[in-house]
């Protein structure tokens, strides 16, 4: 851990306080949930490293999607994704959000949650452990520190296509785009 | 010139109602060069020598008489002031209702009472004047029909009862002492035996007390400020209501003295400190019933009757600074009052509720109206650098420090009431999710804006710089008989307590400056609409998603049971037995002729009788 | 110069002479009250300045006095002689279109003679011409009560005609027992030769002649004629009833009690029961739904009210009572013909029927307002002057007794608010409801006493001074017995 | 003097500012070794805010930015009228009484700045905020009246210069009672836990701050933490002498014995906030009607008292 390097400080502010103060906003998307509460209570905590739970995704700059994502929670999760203010990281628990899981022929869950939102790493498992939440934030921290933690750059940057992916599924979202999409309808 | 100012005043109302019939516009402007020539003349007055005019010499053996005075131009400057801004503000309100000669006619003639009201000399012209305001504001209060109706009725028979109180009071003085003029009647009260001072001062505190709206007498008002038409609403509670501030500080400080006044029984059962404690309930109770309200401006009149008790505390409590401080809050409560009033009638206007529970959102819409009305409520609560912030620092520190802390927690605990319902006010109707059906609001037209921009602007200029209205005043309380107070232009230095209000603007200006360039130095914010709001990923729902219903619920739980008007409910019981009390009389009337017959012979009879018996005669 | 006897010759002529003309001109007819009244009002006029350096006193049929039937023009019976002939003027106009639908020459008639019955009653200086000029007073008005010939206007004149006679005979009585005591009628003489009223002598006809006048004067109790009699009038002969002809008999008690009997012991209870009557009046009042009725119940009270201000006896008191009588005849004239004017567009007297009045006829609308607001003492009004003279007085007397008494009057004086305050109310601000009207016009000439009425209330009101100096004189003469004994018997 | 002035100006917001944020990640290592965690470093909120100044977050408009921006000002200026230690830049002009109307910059700033984000777990939260502020402001002003009335004075100042004359108020007679009522609305004035139902995040979501994101949340956490060092630096200033040690001992005149007496009162700002913290630890979170049944009860009791007491002595 270099929370406590002087330099690093002064050279990279931004990445070393996007590193060492991730505000998770989680809310019940799948199983993986039942990890969060051991993870942040006095077993494991992981307000240590900064990571502490906050109410709204205003004030979040990690989301965590644990577990597997129905087309009804998808919506709000794509909402909650883009009210969070930039720079933001997401991370996938388990299985399911990378390709389906055991439910990738479902009629009703989606296969790969990165066709609709970036996804800055995938905690792999079924489901994962707390320890595993934990390697997989130390992993994050290793991503922002070599600056390809930037899913949510390639979201702006691609926004048509992730729009258009969103739009299949659902037809009318609800809200406007976020950004601008030019040749939307050409795709 | 006094003379000249109250034949304008009236003249004016006559001719603008003639003039209405021929042309509306005309009649429009007519009515706002009477009054901005009326102000010009009262500020023409500023700090001339008191004299007095006899203007109609043998009113029933009276010489009418003018009369100004330090105290009476202060209150008659604030009058046209407002006057002149109200009727800027009826242009537009007013427009599109089918009397709206009536109301130019009345509204000038309440004005021009109050003109009267405050010139008037001798005690027979200010109850001629003072009447002539009460039925006008009566016609006014139920211009707008439907619930107006009891109201402007509740308002006519209390204040009829007021008024029968100060003729007594008036003619006894006359009987007493055959004088009624001002500047007389001091030197007689002076010898008078303390009973019959305390006489005269509860009828004059039952007249003053009611057209004041101080506890007991509050009644009339709530219903009367909520039902009037907006424009005289603030007229109402800016100006008419502190009449009776104007006829206490009269009656106990010109016409009795201070040191009557102050030296009327023992304790705290002097009769000043009686008076003051009832000004501390009328402070307390109507705050909190104010919080409670759902109606807008039902919310706004009881915070009248509160503040009215800040008014009543200060001039009944007999220090200079108390009395000072009582007149300023005076003319701050004719500022924001009035401002509050009529933004809440252009809110009304526009949406045609002024439901609490139904608004929502303008703030979207009508920044510039936001904007007022954020003044108004700030100087309301009196948060520093606006006005009311000063009177009322000035009334906590004589309170404090002439040892009446209980006074002094009635009056800031009430000020905590006066944040409560100041910022669901503000919260209600412009906060929150715009509802559909307030998409489409408008703008309202300049002459709306401006007397209620002007009213803000005032708001924070005397908030900042209090010494221009406190060396007024300071007049005034020096006139009456006070040590002068230490006045400078950024407020009040003692050796007890200094307030600088520029050292709070320099520090609030420098520290705001220095935090809003952090801000802005800091990253760049996006714009976002307001239906991107944090709903836990669900869509934002149309139509209802605010929270303005039952704001205080909680409170309101626990305190409602406490506030009940028993008041009223006393008052409605009397009511009802005049009402039973008057059935039964009627059926002396039986229908019958013999029934008649028998009285006609039954009263020959008695006289006979008695005359036979006893032999009075 | 004018002789007082024409005052009463013309019209009493005149009101015979309209059956002949009837025959003649028909369209003349309507036109002689007018005249007769003008006349009466501009003769009465021209007398005042005289009757206030001197009081003229005719004598009839060419005997001295005390044996001859004598008019004494004073200042208080000039003044209420031209009083009496201005709403009498008011009215005749009133009347002009008012009247289309009913024969109208026995109505004139009837009319004129009411008026010259009460210009009789201020002018005589006889107690038994009182009485010839009451009787002519009230059979005139029980006829006139029951003029629409509907069953509350017969009904009413019925009880109206049992009560005013049992009235007319007890008065007539008490002018017997006089005489036979006395061997005088003459009003100056009899005030010279009574010493006091404690003796029974002198005290039984007094009391029966006043309570025979207080059946006219509508004094607590005798007053339950009133309200029948004055709601169900046309609103004309209410107006003149409740203006002129219970004043008229206030003035004969006031007359018969100062002048004559000297009865300054009696004054106080006349205050009290004038102080009865005032809050019998207006608490019945309160809880008419019948406009007329109300106005009828608000008229007991005001008469109460100038009895509280005669009976509180010092000088200035008298002059309020009268100046309150002034006033309340004004104001009531104004209310009965303003009301008349919407009832004639509604044809219903309820008062919920007067809704949006203010729209349909604003004049009336507004006289009814300015009446109203007289007869509550608003300034600057002419009820305020009157209200202001009975209480100031009251209160210069300086005793805790009337002090009470003043609030009392007052109490009623809010009562008195209350009802009226709530008409207004309901006549400008209510909406019209969309209910059909009996009429869709009125007659224009109907506004013209409204506007003149009004006018009178306001300019008096902010001048009182224009009449106050003659109500003073006038005042003067009711309370003193002596000079009125020099002035009619001579200095012999 | 003018020197001393200056450099209170100067240093008396940062001070204030500093210990503000200092305390608050106290606040959050003690709660974690309360509940047997290990607890993040204690200047996790410096790094907190460093994050949130460089984040891109939305605005809700005009009155969303300067409201904020007018609750931190005024907050800040509030710490100007208050003595710090020795340093009282601007506490002789309007004592008290301008503070008590002061304190609501902060929290009414905040809630127009919230108001217009449109969210109703803003009204909520600032609902139940000024019902909580009722319901401790009626105690607080009877101690505040008990307060000024015992020493006869609208001045802070004076109350702290009285108190290193005759010692502490809070263990003087009849001052004592006051204070602990004062003790017992401590926490409800800095709104921590059973007191924390106006931003409580589990239910209402953070309540006023809902809708802040980037600077926004950390304008509103410096205002939190500034706000809270108000609370307990009033507490101290008017109960624990300020600057003023017990006992004979004197601070010394001069730079040095302001830097002590600084010191010394940042000392004492710091014990009175941890046993506020342990309360706010070992204790769940009441309803807001809960809450003020209870603010109402014994705190309002003993304040009455307090100020019967001190008015008829």
């Amino acid at each position: 851990m270099d929370r406590r390097q002087l330099i690093k400080w002064l050279k990279e502010p931004l990445k070393m306080s996007n590193k060492y103060s991730l505000h998770v906003v989680y809310f019940c998307t799948g199983c993986g949930i039942i990890e969060i509460p051991p993870s942040i209570t006095a077993r494991w905590d992981a307000e240590r490293f900064g990571v502490k739970p906050v109410a709204t995704p205003r004030q979040a700059n990690l989301f965590l999607i644990t577990g597997y994502v129905s087309l009804k929670t998808l919506k709000p999760i794509i909402r909650t994704y883009e009210q969070m203010p930039a720079p933001k990281y997401t991370v996938a628990f388990g299985s399911c959000p990378i390709d389906g899981g055991m439910y990738w022929d479902s009629y009703n869950t989606i296969n790969h949650l990165d066709k609709y939102i970036p996804i800055d790493g995938y905690i792999a498992g079924c489901m994962p452990r707390p320890e595993a939440v934990f390697a997989g934030i130390t992993h994050l921290w290793t991503l922002i520190d070599e600056g390809k933690a930037d899913g949510y750059k390639k979201y702006r940057r691609n926004y048509s296509q992730y729009r258009s992916n969103q739009e299949r599924l659902y037809g009318e979202l609800g809200w406007p785009p976020r950004f601008e999409t030019e040749g939307l309808e050409n795709e | 010139m006094l003379e000249a100012i109250l034949v304008v005043a009236f003249g004016g109302a006559l001719v603008s109602y003639f003039l209405g019939r021929w042309t509306s516009r005309i009649r429009d402007y007519f009515a706002l060069g009477v009054w901005i020539a009326i102000l010009g003349m009262t500020s023409y007055l500023h700090q001339i020598e008191p004299k007095i005019s006899t203007f109609y010499p043998g009113f029933l053996g009276y010489d009418l008489s003018l009369r100004i005075t330090s105290l009476s131009w202060l209150f008659a400057v604030t009058v046209a002031a407002v006057s002149v801004l109200v009727i800027i503000y009826s242009f537009r309100y007013i427009k599109g209702h089918e009397k709206r000669n009536l109301f130019y006619f009345l509204l000038l003639l309440v004005n021009g009472g109050m003109m009267g009201i405050t010139l008037s000399g001798d005690l027979l012209s200010f109850y001629i004047f003072w009447e002539i305001a009460s039925w006008s504001t009566f016609l006014l209060i139920s211009f707008n029909r439907g619930k107006a109706l009891p109201a402007g009725l509740r308002y006519v028979v209390m204040s009829v009862i007021g008024s029968a109180a100060m003729l007594v009071a008036t003619l006894s003085l006359y009987s007493s002492y055959g004088t009624l003029a001002l500047s007389d009647l001091s030197t007689h009260l002076a010898t008078a035996g303390g009973g019959y001072v305390i006489f005269i001062f509860l009828l004059f505190f039952v007249s003053f007390g009611v057209k004041n709206a101080i506890v007991p007498f509050h009644t009339w008002l709530p219903p009367a400020h909520s039902e009037a038409p907006a424009p005289f609403s603030a007229v109402l509670s800016g100006l008419l209501v502190k009449m009776g501030t104007y006829g206490l500080i009269l009656i106990f400080y010109l016409i009795a003295g201070m040191k009557i006044f102050l030296g009327l029984g023992t304790g705290i059962w002097s009769f000043h400190y009686i008076i003051s404690a009832l000004a501390g309930v009328t402070i307390v109770v109507p705050s909190f019933i104010a919080v409670l309200q759902d109606d807008a401006k039902k919310t706004l009149a009881w915070s009248t009757v509160g503040q009215a008790g800040y008014i009543v505390l200060g001039v009944s409590f007999g220090t200079g600074l108390a009395l000072a401080a009582g007149i300023f809050h005076f003319l701050n409560h004719a500022m924001f009052k009035s401002l509050l009033f009529m933004s809440i009638g252009t809110v009304e206007r526009k949406t045609s509720t002024r439901d609490l529970n139904e608004l929502g959102g303008l703030v979207k819409r009508t920044p510039v109206l936001f904007v007022v009305t954020l003044v108004g409520a700030a100087g309301l609560i009196g948060i520093p650098l606006t006005n009311g912030f000063f009177s009322k620092w000035m009334l906590y520190k004589t309170l404090i420090l002439e040892g009446n802390p209980f006074l002094a927690f009635a009056a800031l605990v009430g000020t905590w009431g006066t944040v409560l319902y100041s910022y669901r006010l503000i919260h209600n109707v412009f906060f929150g999710q715009l509802p559909e059906k307030y998409r489409d609001v408008t703008r309202t037209s300049f002459s709306t804006y401006l007397p209620m921009v002007i009213l803000s602007i005032a708001i924070v200029f005397f908030g900042v710089f209090p010494g221009f209205l406190l060396g007024e005043i300071n007049v005034v309380t020096t006139s009456l008989g006070f040590t002068p107070l230490d006045v400078q232009l950024w407020g009040i230095s003692s050796d007890s307590g200094t307030v600088n209000t520029l050292n709070i603007l320099a520090a609030l200006a420098v520290v705001g400056v220095m935090v809003w360039y952090l801000f802005r130095s800091s990253a760049e914010t996006t714009e976002v609409s307001q239906e991107d709001s944090y709903t836990a990923g669900a869509p934002v729902p149309q139509g209802r998603f605010t929270y303005t219903a039952d704001f205080y619920r909680p409170l309101e739980k626990i305190i409602r049971p406490y506030l009940k008007d028993r008041i009223e409910d006393f008052y409605g019981m009397l009511v009802g037995f005049v009402g039973v009390l008057s059935d039964t009389v009627r059926r002396i009337y039986t229908g019958y002729v013999g029934t008649y017959v028998a009285y006609i012979l039954a009263l020959l009879a008695a006289v006979l009788l008695v005359q036979l018996g006893w032999k009075p005669w | 110069m004018v002789n007082p006897a024409l005052l009463l010759a013309v019209p009493l002529a005149l009101a015979f002479l309209i059956p002949l003309v009837r025959l003649v001109a028909r369209g003349v007819v309507k036109w002689i009250p007018v005249f007769a009244m003008a006349f009466n009002f501009i003769a009465s006029v021209l007398i005042i300045p005289r009757a206030l350096e001197e009081a003229i006193v005719t004598e009839i049929g060419g005997f001295p006095a005390p044996f001859c039937i004598n008019l004494v023009a004073g200042p208080l019976g000039s003044i209420l002689s031209s009083f009496i002939a201005l709403i009498g003027l008011l009215v005749a106009i009133y009347s002009f279109d008012y009247l289309r639908e009913v024969p109208t020459a026995k109505y004139y008639t009837m009319y004129l003679l009411l008026l010259t019955g009460a210009t009789g009653i201020v002018l005589t200086g006889d107690i038994f011409n009182l009485f010839v000029f009451f009787e002519i007073l009230c059979i005139s008005s029980y006829s006139l009560v029951a003029y629409q010939g509907n069953k509350a206007g017969i009904e009413a004149s019925v009880k109206y005609l049992v009560q005013g006679s049992i009235g007319s005979s007890l008065l007539l009585l008490g002018i017997g027992l006089i005489y036979g005591q006395y061997g005088t009628l003459n009003m100056g003489d009899l005030a010279g030769k009574i010493e006091g009223i404690s003796s029974p002598s002198a005290f039984v006809p007094l009391v029966l002649m006043i309570t025979g006048l207080g059946v006219e004067a509508a004094i607590f109790p005798l007053n339950a004629w009133l309200p029948d009699a004055h709601s169900s009038a046309p609103s004309s002969i209410s107006a003149v009833l409740s203006g002129v002809a219970i004043g008229v008999g206030l003035y004969s008690i006031a007359r018969i009690l100062f002048t004559v009997f000297g009865g300054t012991a009696l004054l106080e209870t006349l205050a009290v029961i004038g102080l009865l009557t005032l809050l019998v009046g207006e608490l019945s009042a309160l809880s008419q739904d019948d406009v007329k009725r109300l106005l009828a119940y608000s008229s007991i009270g005001q008469m109460g009210l100038i009895a509280f201000g005669l009976g509180l006896a010092t000088g200035e008191g008298v002059t309020g009572g009268l100046f309150q009588l002034l006033s309340h005849g004004l104001s009531k004239a104004l209310l009965f013909l303003s009301v008349g004017y919407m009832i004639y567009r509604s044809g219903s007297k309820k008062i919920s029927d007067l809704q949006g009045s203010w729209k349909r006829t604003p004049v009336a609308s507004l006289g009814f307002a300015v009446g109203a607001f007289s007869l509550v003492g608003l300034p600057p009004f002419i009820g305020f002057p009157g209200k202001f003279l009975i209480v100031r007085s009251a209160l210069l007397k300086g005793e805790l007794f009337y002090t009470v008494l003043v609030a009392f009057v007052l109490f009623a004086t809010v009562v008195e608010g209350g009802y009226f305050f709530r008409v207004v109310q309901i006549i400008f601000f209510k909406g019209t409801g969309g209910r059909r009207l009996k009429r869709e016009v009125a007659p224009v000439s109907g506004l013209i006493p409204l506007v003149v009425l009004m006018l009178l209330i306001l300019i008096v009101g902010v001048y009182p001074g224009l009449i106050t100096g003659l109500i003073d004189s006038a005042a003067a003469e009711l309370t003193a017995r002596s000079s009125y004994f020099t002035l009619v018997m001579g200095s012999t | 003097m003018v020197g001393m002035k200056i450099a209170g100006i100067i240093f008396s917001p940062i001070i204030g500012v500093i210990t503000g944020l200092l305390l608050t990640g106290a606040a959050r290592k003690m709660v974690a070794r309360v509940e047997w965690r290990y607890g993040p470093p204690i200047l996790q909120p410096v790094i907190d805010l460093i994050k949130l100044f460089f984040q891109r977050p939305p605005s809700h408009g005009k009155t969303f930015d300067y409201g904020l921006i007018a609750s931190l000002a005024g907050s800040i200026v509030l710490v100007l009228f208050l003595p710090v230690g020795r340093l009282c830049p601007l506490s002789e002009g309007g004592g008290l009484l301008l503070i008590t109307y002061l304190i609501l910059i902060g929290p009414l700033g905040m809630a127009l700045s919230g108001g217009e984000g449109a969210n109703p777990y803003v009204s909520i939260g600032i609902s139940r905020k000024l019902i909580l502020s009722l319901g401790y402001e009626v105690t607080l002003l009877l101690i505040l009246l008990s307060v000024m009335s015992e020493y006869d004075t609208i001045s802070i100042f004076n109350v702290v210069r009285a108190q290193s004359e005759n010692g502490w108020s809070l263990f003087s007679w009849p001052l004592v009672i006051p204070g602990l009522a004062y003790l017992l609305i401590l926490p409800a004035i800095l709104g921590v836990k059973p007191f924390d139902v106006a931003s409580a995040p589990q239910e209402i979501s953070s309540g006023p701050h809902v809708e802040y994101g980037g600077k926004y949340l950390a304008l509103s956490k410096l205002e939190g933490g500034l706000s809270e060092f108000i609370g307990i630096a009033l507490f101290v200033n008017l109960f624990l002498g300020g600057w003023s040690i017990p006992g004979s001992l004197h601070l010394p005149a001069g730079v040095l014995g302001v830097f002590l007496g600084v010191l010394v009162f940042l000392a004492k700002v710091a014990f009175v906030f941890s046993l506020n913290v342990t309360v706010s630890a070992s204790f769940p979170r009441l309803r807001v009607e809960q809450a003020v049944k209870y603010l109402w009860s014994w705190p309002a009791f003993i304040g009455l008292v307090g100020l019967i007491i001190v008015s008829a002595l």
